[in-house]
């Protein structure tokens, strides 16, 4: 199946947890808010949520700005 | 002297606020705020660089700061709430700052999404800190949308030209009842120290001390510049005069003949 | 860092002198010069009045202080010359500050007289510091007269009005290799900051601290406010540009497509 | 006698030491400076210096200035 | 050189608008317009004084001229677009300087109601002539609306501060299409000719003229400043620099001794 | 209005005095001094290039213009008085600009070398016109030497920076009786109106026009230039406000109800 | 009857031509603009127009203005 | 014999007149000042002045300055 994540096409091998997700990219899960389709997941969700295909899904952290 | 600043109901104690961005070495950032001593650091949400997944910028932000999110990257109001809400979900607290920019070379805010995304954001909770191009009309509009200051630019950002709109600046001071935080354009400490003698209930910058080349000194210099500015409003500046007034009295001068 | 200030081989830590007239309560000048935290004060000489024997400024100004008499009241060099001698005999240092004055309007140094007095007094052992009207000229006569530090005006005394000669202030800064003291005119912390930042050595002010509603306050404000114009100086300040420049990344914004 | 005193005309009954003129103007020596006829009188001069008829004396002290 | 000014399709000759307001003697304009030497006049539409029926502005007007009738007075967009429609209900011309005002200290113009009443009158086949606090949103937002011209002030109506929003006016002139008038704020000449130089299409002003102790001096003033400036624009103005360039040779001195 | 100049006995009816330096093409010097209306041109004195015997700037001036030669390459008053003397005995009249410089970097003026020169060349008869930096005492002392005008610098020579000497200048306009020429500095013709406007008799200035891409039409534009500061300066113009004043009446609105 | 003009009450004897009331009032009908409950009345119109009891008219013309 | 002419050293063959040093170079007199050893030469008396080992010749015009 493929997903956008970040705005990049990715070929997953089926569905997967958004948790699943992360920690396959050594990303802390505390560290990041998501969206997928537009909808924020929350945080203690994120090991419920599917991810399925055709999903855009945007990882998104705080970097520093002014 | 019990001379507080607050903010969506909280009090802030210092009046300089400083931005995250543009850091050659991030890991500095926990200096410049002591030595800036603000209470409130701005931020900005991206995407997640997975080629660096554990670069995380709030490890250099003490834990009693107010995080300070901006909404920079969108172009209308509904991607500012969205951007807002984003930062909302990473349970780093409730305020925003809203940046809708349409303008890629001088970076100006649009007034009018602005405070379209404020209306929706402060119904929401948020605590709203719309930076915008300074009006009187567009300010009072931010004030009944439920803003909790008003941040006008003093100049384009990251341009450290100083307070080139003065004159509008000074009429929302004097006419809107909200904080206004000068943002964007604040170059040089006098700069700073300026907009707190005008009246400025705070100033937001960043280019100045990031890309000093001694950040820290430059944190402690603006963190002294602004107290400066806000003890010289308080304390009751002299006007301004065309002649001399002598310094030393005028009287009791040697060879003088007396009667 | 080591940023020592050398006047007269005598290093001093603050880049603040104060004046002590125009004092409406002159007993509040040691919480003042404390505020201030100044190690160089400046008086002026004047005929005893015997109706008020008693008065004497010197009960105000803490023993540790560097005295910093001027010369007020001289309108030729040989006045100057007289009243610099009148008052090392007091015992209180060999300190002057050289004012020889013939405009009662604006109360413009004269230069020329001003060169001549330095001359002799610093022949005699003075440490001199002249006020004159910014001029490179000016300033390099002094410098071969001998003179300590250069104290060009501002603005004329009294005024408030800010670094009104500033180019003309900022080439004795590039050229000359003394200490160039702002001296008059500065009125507001902001303007204290702003010559600092250009490099002056310190500032002299007298009317912005003692005629501000709160004189105590006032002088805290400007000993930051020259710290912090001082640290900006030597901290490396950024320079200003027309266009903006982003604070916050110009990547990973959300909804982009990427390759 | 008659002798200039900061600039005014004073009749003394006979000549005088300067300490002895400052005291009866209760100035306190270590306060001021002193010059007869434009020459400056060291302060421990005071108590020897005779002050005589038709002298100008000067006799200054510090103010707030700046 | 043809450099035409055009403005709602109609070739205007001269740069400099002038109001007919606040003249102590309204008998002098035809001389004040002669001597501006102006095109284009505003006038502003109010109730017929009774007790003085045959008063008519439009008597001192030459028949020649544009006129530009303002919408002082209006609050909102409805009542502007009303009073434009009553304007041009007069027969003279179908112009219109929009003018929304809502602050009544400063006399600022309400940028949301312009942008809304010039595409109401722009639609209806008005030439759209809107007064703005300079902001580059505000500005794209009536070029879309169908503005003939941007006209952004300088400074407060009446206040003869000059150009105070100088930055941002020279954003307007670097990103508009449309013709840029300075309209407010502009009180001598210089501040004229500044505008010009950066850039401005032409400038619009009242007080300046009409409280001159010599008005007709004055409007003669305003027109060879405002032709200086365009010429300066248009013929390349050398840039500013820091260190000096001689105006005369740095070779053949006398006494050289040479090769 | 006989609006008359007077130098050295000399009526001159044209404020704008233009150098002759720096022209790419000199054969357009008859048509820049044409369109600038001036009737006094600045010339230098220097060797003769025998490369070039025939070259000479002076076929490229008209017969009735006032020739000013400079004493530029003179470092003290004796080289300023050998080079007016030389240029005197070139039969072209005896006005002489002193012209003392040390400093190679700012190209300043040595005010006190330029007192000698003044003094020596005044007795002899020459029509002197000094260069000087801005300050009262130099001023006074010129005037007692016997100067036929006052020329102070409003910045460095050739740095078209405008008036930043602004303060000192306007003393001198209030204090001294001669004429005061703006001289070194104006680069735009908006800094040349705003001179005028100050009260300045004149100003000189070579780099703006002979470097500007089309030096005829800069020519012309600071000719107008001059000539509105001059009107505005003499029609009295009004000071400037915080707060707004209304062009329009502020009575006989639509719909409101009256008694 | 009454009518509203310019702002004040004003009372008539009976129904009028507006041309009427402006020459009444020494107005020239070809310096004003006239409005009749916030509709604008052409000029040529004038004459033929009657203002009613309780009707609101505004009677403007141009004025100096910046 | 040697001259020095605007700061350069030159050889002539003989002593000459001014005039004809100028001609030399094709230099109008009508448009210059000369100066030698440091007095200045009118230029009525540059047909008569002769021009002597050693002296110093400075001949000037004017040039375009500000």
């Amino acid at each position: 199946m493929t997903i956008t994540l970040n705005g990049k096409s990715q070929i997953l091998d089926e569905s997967a947890e958004l948790l699943a997700i992360l920690h396959d990219r050594q990303v802390d899960p505390a560290h990041v808010v998501v969206e997928i389709n537009q909808s924020i997941i929350p945080r203690d969700a994120f090991a419920t949520t599917l991810v399925n295909d055709g999903d855009a899904i945007e990882i998104l952290r705080f970097v520093g700005g002014g | 002297m019990n001379d507080e600043l607050v903010i969506g109901g909280q009090v802030v104690r210092s009046r300089l606020i400083t931005g995250s961005g543009k850091y050659q070495d991030e890991s500095i950032i926990p200096q410049v705020l002591e030595a800036a001593g603000c209470d409130i650091i701005t931020v900005a949400l991206r995407r997640m660089d997975f080629d660096r997944p554990t670069e995380n910028i709030l490890r250099h932000v003490p834990k009693n700061k107010i995080l300070l999110p901006n909404t920079s990257g969108a172009r209308t109001a509904a991607e500012a709430v969205r951007l807002a809400r984003l930062a909302r979900a990473t349970g780093c607290g409730d305020w925003i700052k809203i940046e809708v920019i349409n303008d890629q070379k001088f970076l100006l805010p649009d007034n009018y999404e602005t405070i379209k995304a404020t209306e929706v954001l402060a119904a929401e909770g948020f605590v709203v800190l719309p930076y915008m191009c300074p009006d009187l009309g567009t300010a009072r509009r931010l004030v009944d949308a439920g803003a909790a200051a008003i941040m006008p630019l003093g100049a384009p950002i990251g341009t450290n030209r100083g307070i080139r709109t003065r004159d509008l600046i000074e009429i929302l001071i004097e006419e809107i009842a909200l904080p206004i935080i000068v943002d964007a354009g604040i170059g040089r400490p006098s700069h700073a120290t300026e907009a707190m003698e005008m009246g400025a209930a705070a100033v937001l910058l960043n280019t100045a001390i990031a890309t000093a080349d001694d950040p820290i000194a430059m944190a402690r210099a603006f963190r002294l510049a602004v107290e400066a500015g806000r003890l010289a409003y308080l304390g009751g500046m002299p006007g301004a005069s065309t002649f001399a007034r002598a310094s030393s009295p005028l009287t009791g001068f040697l060879d003088q003949t007396e009667a």
